[in-house]
């Protein structure tokens, strides 16, 4: 897709080891993605607080990403584990409030997958446009 | 008001080919907080950090923001520039606007610019709620407790010991010395597993550093790294300290109804006994559900010949409570018990047995004085067959894994075979041969080229007992034939499993396990002994499956990782963990349910004047950092230093707004 | 019936095993009633219990957790008990449990019995220390139609539908304050530090109050419907909590209250869990 | 129609002093000249401290009318508002609005003995007053500052002591909880130390401010020496939003600490129910 | 002076002022719920209800409003008023939610310092009050001072319904007054049969009011029973929410608080705050009078019954009722004060 979506506001929760260090791996091999999304670094994707995904959609996101370690890979052992339960209930509870599901999205990006991270950041872009623009 | 400077790096022309930098250092002087918003060629360099420093003299600044390259680059980097200028080095954060904008949005420059000048925003918002953390320190217990007295546990004890750190090595059963004391003799060497391993025994017995407790059990575990605190049970030996080992006792002991568990339960054991002659310590127990005294009230034949009055039927077991610093999990592993496979019998047919028990067998100490006879007529063998991989790479038994020595300690048992019984016939039974290591194939192949052994590709259908003979049916997959073989002997290779209530024991210090129950390491390359709770280690078997070196190795380097943590005055902690504002906290035990480290301790505490409450408690030495209880922490009591709600909220806030940049 | 249950906890008041009692009198007509304390053996002629009996006083658990306690429940109410002790929020030895026997409670705003009432298979209780009265379980199931149906609606109708619902919210807070897994010591609604709920009342904030609520008693909700009943402006909250309900059992194959060894679904994993479209 | 009630003037801060590790001291200057004009106060009253994009907070006037070329206050760091104050930087525009509530009674106390007793942060809610009577030092007799905090290091005003004990019949005791090297004055808790000190209750009145634990002590302690509970006089501090007596929450029974207090004298208080 | 609307020319009336002002009036959704919504023609203005789920308290004293928007950037600080409030009508209210303006508005306009948002608002809003023909269980308004079914303190307009098909109208103010004069042509003069009628109607409906209150009596109760032991166990079913305050015609404590928008936008808002909530008193270091739920608890009772009497010579009450019914425990407030 095109790299340039104007005015589309997307938040990406990237967890320390796998998935910030995919997306910096993006860059080493110049791969492109849109600009949209703006990643906050955080250890985990067990830290990831359903409600800092509310405030987000909140604050008027247009969309979330949040991404992690592959199951089995945690640094952690266990986090992301905790966070592929709270994803389906949270996305399925955002719908029910109309959040779109097209808004809400997660990946495993594991330290390596440079270029899976810019196909993930592709994937949630035009889909988050797609909600916008086809409602 | 927080005095922020803020950074921007060109990275040559890495960041400033694609980001209009001096735009992104322009806006950032406009952001409330920022006191300084400068542009240089390469921050890293020493020039750029100079500037650093002396742009944090000059402004007062107590922030940073270096907008650069990813923080896993150069976080450190600059946390030190800061330490050395005298800011705290937690009060740095980094917007990475080179791997996540210049490099990814080389094809739109203004918007890469605005992304980098967002992201840079976003980290000012950050460090803004940044507080001054700094590393704190626990004392460390130094004193290591081995659990398990195998060749794992002996190896750790001698190696913890020789660093000149006090060891409590615990046994369940009466003598140290594990399974490789139950081996006639080791591959690919064939030395005498005895000989090699008595003096090591010894060794641990008389180390000054190592106080040995056999028939002894963990019962109960609290605390964490550097302070744990363990509850041991002493079963009640009926034996007290003046015993001598002269061994009277065993000798003319009358019961002999037990059966010997060292033995594999070939032969029969008195009821006070020590479990075989190099026992260490060399003191016997009375087995209480075999001693006729103690299940009829008369006998006492033990007290009458001992002739230091040693025997004390009153004992007692007796519960202690120590404090250690670290632990050594080495509980070994158990047999894979073969009476669930049909075709070979259900474990029911005698003359099948388990590899371990051919080795007892075989041994000169053992109940036959290493006479290979069938147990069921006590006949001499002529054709034994062997067969590989009982409770290994069987998925239908849910035993997918490979036991990794079974291919050969089977090549070593048909060499011992033949070398006792040249005229006797081995065939091995196996689905391939993994001989991985130094000296073992040419070990297995010797087995083949020299020895003679017949090795046949494929599993056995069946094992019939027909006419005081074993019929074993089986297939060769290499001619594609059918084979069947009339054997006086079948020794099953049997795999390894987890001891006995392994998953139980993990539960005391909330270690996790595998599907199968053997310990997970904390990582399976670059941590392959630590496990998940810090301060407790992991040797041998338990982890999984190995052999004597892999073993030995793995215990050394569980020495090495206590000996690293007791050289430290104190534990030092990485300040970026978990906190527990205890006002707030309702007490759920949410956290405590879900924190990986078991870093959570639930107490009744006075949270306000006069008001106890049950709530979470972070033990700092054992918190990792990974936030999971805060995630899970519905009332919001628990907030991770670093990565704190205000800080990921501002941050989300900042990401959202528009950039206001004029 | 009523004469069954005052003689029940008149026994447990003189016998000293409880502290209070709770349960149910008459309130401002006959047609309403209201949680009712008794302590003393004298008072229990106050209890009643009838089809206006539609306070959860599960409710009262947290908020008297140093005494001992007959607590009269419903069939429905008992999962919230079970969860609160699940919660470590009150020790199970420290509350009596009296069933009272229900043939379906009538909901304040529509006057007939609520779908739950409809479909009730404990209308006869099932886990309690005492039970006072019989009844006769529904046959037929508790159904998730209602939100099943609202689930086919388009993202944007839904969110018009909420955004109408909390246009009306007053954020009094009854919703939250009659949860009985709302127990929270400082709710997050009313922390400063940081602000994650802004004071000023509008659908937008009102909306997220809800959202946050809503994922922070999933998987406890016991769908109870207190907060849908204690709504003053009738927000249909039940579209909620029933949502919470049928996920938990979808995704998780849990259902909140039901058994005490089950661990609550955010709380717990499993390596075989599904990728739920995970990239 | 008149001004509106909850509309600030704007004014900056001209000078930030830390006290302690928590407290710090302002200045602030009104913007407009008009304003800096009509804008009085008496010593006992506060006002409301408005820290635009985080909101607004309370505070006592720190300094006198008769010390009225700038607005000051002392704040203590202990929430969203005082951390956000504690942020702010010379330059910095904020809101002031008020005066509220009533102040201290001079003019019944013409001619007596004042004491002052003060612990913690409770000394800035006093400042205006003790200030006020050093610069009447002529209208009254003896002048005597109790003060006592936690540590040495939690003492406010040190700099100001020295120009205060240059007023004729002025005393200043200081008193630590707990002492340190150095501390060359008082250690005990302030009810201790006032009893040591013994002061006489004969035409004289004692003003006193401070943590809700000491009051209580220091009350017994006054009553115990001989003083009235007219001779007593309290500033009371609840969470205020208005400022005037519409918001509702600072009331103890009819009356609201911010319209009808927050002076009070213990003979008021006494009858009122515990629920400031 | 007293006038004749006919009913059908009530829904007329209506159509021709939302024509020149914000009509706001009881309004029925898809969920039972009646609440005063913005009127786009009179046939959505609901007249079966006796009373709206919330009162009309919020069309003048916003449960959260602007006090004035604040930008702060390199250039300093600047405040600007939110835009002046539009003319009002607000029709269909019940004579206990009239009374609730009049009394609100004193306590904005006490000792001197007049609400300057709640006045403007007021004095640009016509409160056209229906006399309430059919009381319910949970009505007490005549148990104040004057008050009754028809009473019209706070109103500008007095609708009456008497027979089948009209209303009597009276003016009580220059603003009602503006409003039978402006739009006469549906107003017509009213005879002494017309003013007999609203006499028996009066009768007829405060019949139906069985629970009289001896408030004089309560107030004395209330003097002396702060610290009666009446309170440990009347607090008990009690949840502590707000929606009894909330819901009240004459609950006005409020909080002011910020609403930033970003670094540089925000707005001093002032929202509707409650007594029942336990931050309400909370100071920032974390001290609190009222932290015990009894105190809170005791604190709503006794301001609208004795500390609002002491201060302003009457309940902080008109009877309406209102919170008995949004209590999600179905407290009682008539039984509180009497039992105590």
């Amino acid at each position: 897709m095109d790299n340039k979506v104007p005015q589309l506001n997307i938040v990406g929760f990237l967890c320390n080891w796998c998935s910030y260090a995919g997306a910096d791996m993006t860059g080493l091999g110049r791969n492109t993605y849109p600009s949209n999304i703006k990643v906050i670094r955080i250890p985990c994707t067990g830290r990831m607080d359903p409600m800092m995904i509310i405030e987000a959609f909140h604050n008027g996101a247009d969309g979330v990403l949040v991404s992690g370690c592959h199951p089995g890979d945690c640094h952690y052992t266990e986090g992301n584990y905790y966070w592929r339960r709270r994803y389906p209930h949270l996305k399925s509870l955002l719908e029910h409030f109309g959040i779109d599901k097209r808004r809400f999205h997660a990946s495993w990006v594991s330290a390596s997958e440079g270029k899976k991270f810019a196909e993930v950041v592709k994937k949630v872009t035009a889909e988050v446009k797609d909600w916008r623009d086809n409602g | 008001m927080a005095r922020i400077g803020v950074f921007v790096c060109h990275c040559g022309t890495n960041i400033a080919g694609v980001v209009d930098v001096t735009r992104v250092a322009k806006y950032a002087g406009s952001l409330p907080g920022v006191k300084v918003a400068v542009d240089y060629k390469f921050m890293c360099s020493d020039p750029g950090q100079n500037t650093i420093i002396d742009a944090i003299k000059k402004y007062g600044l107590d922030r940073l923001v270096v907008s650069a390259c990813s923080p896993r680059m150069h976080e450190a980097t600059f946390r030190r520039t800061a330490e050395r200028a005298g800011i705290n080095p937690y009060m740095v954060e980094m917007a990475n606007i080179r791997e996540h904008v210049a490099w990814v949005h080389s094809d739109d420059k203004e918007l890469a610019t605005q992304k980098a000048m967002k992201l840079m925003e976003m980290a000012v918002a950050k460090v803004r709620r940044s507080e001054a953390l700094s590393k704190m320190f626990a004392p460390i217990e130094k004193r290591a407790l081995v659990i398990g007295g195998g060749i794992a546990g002996i190896q750790a004890a001698l190696d913890i010991a020789g660093a000149g750190y006090k060891v409590l090595l615990v046994e369940k059963e009466p003598s140290i010395g594990g399974r490789m004391a139950q081996l006639d003799k080791t591959f690919p060497t064939l030395d005498c597993s005895a000989c090699i391993l008595t003096p090591k025994m010894v060794a641990a017995a008389q180390d000054p550093n190592i106080t040995l407790l056999t028939y002894a059990e963990v019962t109960e575990v609290c605390g964490f790294v550097g302070q744990f605190e363990v509850k041991i049970k002493k079963k009640a030996k009926s034996v007290n300290s003046k015993c001598i080992g002269c061994g009277v006792c065993t000798t003319k002991c009358p019961s002999k109804k037990a059966l010997s568990e060292f033995d594999e339960k070939l032969a029969p054991r008195k009821a006070i006994y020590t479990p075989f002659p190099q026992a260490v310590p060399n003191v016997p127990v009375i087995d209480r559900t075999a001693c006729t005294f103690f299940l009829t009230g008369k006998c006492k034949i033990c007290e009458k010949v001992c002739p230091t009055g040693a025997i004390d039927y009153t004992q007692q077991d007796e519960f202690i409570k120590e404090k250690f610093g670290a632990v050594v999990v080495a509980t070994g592993f158990d047999i894979y018990d073969h009476s669930n496979y049909g075709e070979y019998g259900y474990g029911e047919i005698k003359d099948v047995i388990t590899g371990l028990q051919f080795e007892r067998l075989i041994s000169s100490t053992g109940p036959t004085a290493g006479h290979v006879t069938r147990p069921s007529d006590h006949r001499e063998v002529k054709n034994v067959v062997f067969i590989q991989c009982v409770g290994s790479r069987d998925e239908a038994k849910k035993r997918p894994y490979c036991s990794r020595v079974c291919c050969m300690y089977t090549a070593k048992q048909a060499m011992l075979l033949k070398d006792h019984y040249p005229e006797t016939q081995a065939y091995v039974f196996y689905i391939d041969i993994r001989s991985a290591g130094k000296n073992y194939e040419e070990f297995v192949q010797r087995a083949q080229n020299e020895y003679g052994v017949l090795y046949l590709r494929g599993r056995v259908s069946k094992i019939y007992e027909r006419a005081n003979k074993l019929l074993v049916k089986g297939a060769d997959t290499l001619s594609g034939a059918q084979v069947e073989i009339e054997a006086d002997l079948v020794v099953l290779a049997n795999g390894f499993e987890p001891k006995k209530g392994a998953k139980e024991f993990a539960q005391l210090f909330h270690m996790s396990s595998d599907q199968y129950g053997f310990y997970n390491e904390l990582h399976p390359k670059l941590a392959p002994v630590e496990t998940a709770i810090s301060g407790v280690f992991v040797a041998g078997c338990c982890q999984s499956p190995k052999d004597i070196p892999d073993t030995v190795a793995m215990a050394s380097a569980t020495a090495a990782k206590v000996c690293a943590l007791f050289a430290k005055e104190k534990l030092e902690v990485e300040p970026l963990i978990a906190g527990v504002n205890q006002l707030t906290c309702s007490g759920c035990e949410t956290c405590y349910n879900v924190c990986p480290y078991s870093a959570i301790e639930m107490k009744d505490k006075e949270v306000k004047r006069g008001e106890v409450r049950h709530v979470a408690e972070v033990l700092e030495s054992v918190c990792k950092g990974c936030g999971a209880c805060v995630g899970a922490c519905y009332s919001k009591a628990v907030d991770l230093k670093g990565f704190t709600d205000r800080q990921v909220l501002d941050q989300v806030e900042t990401a959202t707004a528009p950039i206001t940049d004029n | 019936m009523d004469k069954e249950l005052q003689d029940l906890i008149k026994k447990l008041l003189t016998e000293k095993k409880v502290d209070y009692a709770i349960g149910y009198e008459k309130a401002y007509d006959e047609f309403s009633t209201r949680p009712a304390f008794v302590t003393s053996a004298e008072d229990t002629a106050r209890l009643i219990f009838n089809k206006y009996c539609i306070n959860n006083l599960g409710l009262y658990l947290t908020k008297l957790k140093k005494n001992k306690i007959a607590l009269i429940c419903k069939g429905c109410d008992i999962p919230t008990v079970r969860e609160l002790v699940k919660e470590k929020q009150f020790s199970r030895e420290n509350v009596i449990v009296i069933g009272a026997a229900c043939d379906g409670v009538l909901d304040k705003r529509t006057g007939k019995q609520p779908e739950k009432c409809l479909n009730c298979g404990v209308k006869q209780p099932k886990g309690a220390d005492f039970t006072v009265g019989t009844a006769k379980d529904s046959t037929t199931a508790r159904n998730f139609n209602d939100v099943a149906e609202f689930e086919k609606k388009s993202s944007k109708e839904k969110m018009q539908f909420w955004d109408r619902q909390f246009e009306k919210c007053i954020r009094c807070y009854a919703c939250r304050n009659v949860c009985p897994v709302c127990y929270c010591p400082d709710c997050f609604a009313q922390r400063s530090m940081p602000e994650y709920l802004n004071k000023n009342v509008d659908a937008e904030e009102n909306k997220m109050f809800h959202m946050i609520r809503m994922q922070h008693v999933f998987g406890r909700c016991t769908d109870c419907k207190a907060c849908d009943t204690a709504c003053p402006v009738n927000i249909p909250l039940t579209l909620l909590t029933k949502k919470l309900a049928k996920d938990a059992k979808e995704l998780f194959n849990y259902e909140s209250g039901a058994d005490m060894d089950a661990r609550p679904p955010l709380s717990t994993y499993d390596e075989d869990d599904p990728e739920s479209g995970i990239m | 129609m008149a001004e509106n009630i909850y509309k600030p003037h704007l004014a900056k801060v001209v000078e930030i002093k830390a006290e302690t590790g928590d407290i710090k001291s302002y200045k602030f200057e009104l913007q407009d000249p008009e304003v800096r004009k009509t804008f009085t106060w008496k010593a006992g009253q506060f006002l409301i401290l408005d820290i635009f994009g985080i909101g607004e907070t309370i505070f006592t006037f720190a300094n006198p009318q008769t010390r009225s070329e700038f607005v000051e206050c002392t704040i203590r760091k202990v929430g969203r508002v005082t951390e956000a104050i504690h942020e702010l930087e010379i330059g910095a525009t904020v809101g002031l609005r008020g005066p509220y509530g009533n102040w201290f009674p001079f003019d019944k106390w013409q001619g007596k003995n004042l004491l002052y007793i003060a612990g913690g942060v409770g000394l800035a809610a006093l400042r205006s007053s003790i200030e006020f009577a050093l610069d009447t030092f002529k209208d009254f007799k003896k002048k005597t500052i109790l003060y006592g905090a936690r540590s040495p290091l939690d003492i406010c005003y040190k700099d100001r002591f020295s120009d205060w004990e240059k007023v004729p019949d002025t005393e200043i005791i200081l008193t630590a909880d707990k002492g340190a090297d150095g501390w060359k004055h008082k250690v005990g808790f302030v009810p201790a130390v006032l009893k040591e000190v013994h002061p006489s209750p004969a035409d004289s009145v004692a003003i006193i401010c401070g943590p809700p634990i000491m009051i209580k002590f220091v009350l017994k302690e006054l009553l115990d020496l001989g003083f009235t509970p007219e001779q007593i006089v309290t500033t009371l501090e609840m969470r205020m939003k208005c400022g005037l007596g519409k918001c509702g929450r600072c009331n103890v029974k009819h009356l609201y600490i911010c319209k009808d207090g927050p002076v009070f004298t213990y003979s008021q208080l006494k009858d009122l129910p515990d629920e400031y | 002076m007293a006038y004749l609307i006919i009913k059908d020319d009530i829904k007329n009336l209506l159509d021709e002022l939302i024509k020149v002002k914000a009509v706001f009036a009881p309004k029925k959704d898809a969920e039972d719920t009646v609440l005063f919504g913005k009127l786009a023609s009179g046939a959505e203005w609901y007249g079966d209800s006796l009373l709206t789920h919330t009162t009309a308290k919020d069309k003048v004293y916003l449960q959260s409003e602007t006090f004035f928007k604040i930008k702060k950037d390199k250039n300093g600080v600047f405040l600007e008023d939110p835009a002046e409030p539009a003319e009002t009508v607000i029709f269909g209210c019940r004579p206990c939610d009239a009374r609730g303006f009049d009394i609100i508005g004193k306590l904005f306009n006490w000792s001197g310092f007049v609400d300057e948002y709640y006045t403007k608002r007021i004095q640009k809003t016509t409160i056209i009050t229906i006399s309430c023909e059919k009381p319910e269980s949970t009505c007490f308004c005549t148990s104040f001072l004057n008050g009754s079914p028809v009473n019209s303190t706070g109103s500008d307009l007095l609708l009456t319904p008497l027979k089948e098909g009209s209303c009597l109208a009276e003016a009580i103010t220059a603003k009602g007054e503006a409003i039978i004069t402006g739009y006469s042509r549906y107003f017509k003069e009213a005879g002494a049969a017309e003013e007999k009628a609203k006499i028996e109607f009066k009768t007829e409906a405060e019949k139906k009011i069985t629970k009289k209150l001896d408030l004089p009596g309560i107030k004395q109760k209330l003097d002396t029973s702060f610290d009666s032991s009446y309170w440990d166990t009347a607090h008990l079913p009690c949840v502590k929410c707000g929606a009894c305050t909330f819901v009240c015609p004459t609950c006005y404590c409020f909080d002011i608080t910020e609403k930033a928008f970003d670094n540089i936008n925000s707005e001093r808002v002032r929202s509707w705050d409650t007594c029942m909530s336990e931050l309400f008193t909370r100071m920032a270091g974390g001290v609190n009078p009222r932290i015990d739920t009894k105190k809170r608890f005791r604190q709503r009772f006794m301001h609208k019954f004795n500390y609002h009497v002491d201060n302003f010579k009457e309940e902080l009450c008109t009877g309406c009722g209102r919170c008995i019914k949004a209590c999600p425990v179905s407290i009682d407030i008539r039984s509180v004060i009497e039992n105590v």
